[in-house]
């Protein structure tokens, strides 16, 4: 499957770009997070500790453990701080 | 009954003027970019288009229903916004003082953590720290 | 810091123009006049010229003090106020949200059952009862 | 002494004035309220229910039993119903 992955704040600055379209054969986010983080450095610092990382899928919360079979959006990004 | 998310500043006087019209109790709430002791002189704030507008809409409507609002309106800006400039207001109409009151602490609390809007600071250097989100934030949510 | 009795109208909008400058938190109340269910045209308050403002005063600073507000206003009206009419605000501003909140709370709780006002409902007919102190505002105080 | 004995909202309109001069030796508030409901009947029925009468001394909440000496204005109303 390919979904859009996108990050925010300083997720979004570490990996150094806002969105990119990812093929994967995932099965959670947890196992997204793992084929992202192989990818480059960025990436796997911005992922190395995942406390410190929110997630959605089609801009709904979720967690490490959702599925994301049919997701089209997989969004990462730092506790919110809203308000 | 609307949430919105605008770059622009709101007046909240303005805002309220034909808000919760029959509601006997109107309560809102504002948030201000502080200096951080002239720390500060601007916060940016980045947010997650299409999940934002989704996420204030489900948490108005939340509020609504737990707490019998009449009404409720929240804005919330993003971009730059210097020091002392409104952030964000929540405002929520009931027939009485406590469910007003009620509904928008629960609005404050679930923004505040659960909104996908993100805080940088900028001082005289230029952009500086994200933000860290605060644990008490976290922990108002459990009240519930 | 100020309290306010007045048969004026007053625009709350232009009332925190100014208010709590350098806060990062503000939360306004408001009292309206309901209709209840179309029975009311307005309500008639009395007050106790003199006490009146001694016990606003003496109230917000109470929660200037207790919940470290760097600002509050208290404004109440008298006289004949028709449906939809405002009747009084509060306001407070703080460093957090959670002190704003909880020093209007505690205002609101105060006025409502330790302030010399008293109302009367004003129907077609004429003047009608004066409306009866709530059990749920006295007990509301034992909180604090 | 003599104290200005003020009354309010439906005490006010019961006793049929909203304050008068009162000659009293009353030592506590409920003494003076004794004094007062044997004036007349509007006094007797206006004062007849204790429990719905509040009481304030020199602008300040008292209770019935409060010491009146030094007073000048002592007011009588009902439970209050402001904001």
């Amino acid at each position: 499957m390919v979904v859009d992955v996108l990050y925010f704040a300083w997720l979004r600055e570490r990996i150094g770009q806002p969105r990119e379209r990812i093929e994967t054969e995932a099965a959670t986010v947890r196992d997204l997070v793992d084929q992202l983080a192989a990818m480059d450095d960025w990436h796997a610092a911005a992922l190395s500790d995942l406390s410190a990382v929110r997630v959605a899928i089609d801009q709904e919360l979720a967690d490490l453990d959702a599925r994301i079979a049919g997701a089209r959006e997989i969004a990462f990004f730092p506790p919110m701080t809203g308000g | 009954m609307s949430a919105r998310v605008q770059t622009e500043p709101f007046d909240l006087g303005a805002e309220i003027a034909n808000f919760g019209a029959g509601a006997g109790a109107v309560v809102t709430f504002s948030g201000l970019v502080r200096d951080e002791g002239g720390r500060l002189v601007a916060l940016e704030i980045e947010h997650y288009p299409g999940m934002t507008e989704k996420a204030l809409d489900t948490y108005g409507r939340m509020a609504a229903e737990r707490f019998g609002l009449s009404d409720w309106l929240i804005i919330h800006r993003h971009g730059r916004l210097d020091v002392g400039a409104p952030i964000m207001m929540v405002a929520t109409a009931s027939r009485h003082r406590a469910a007003a009151f009620q509904g928008a602490e629960f609005l404050m609390d679930w923004l505040k953590s659960r909104a996908p809007f993100w805080k940088r600071e900028i001082t005289l250097d230029g952009p500086g720290e994200w933000v860290d989100a605060v644990e008490t934030d976290e922990d108002a949510l459990s009240r519930w």
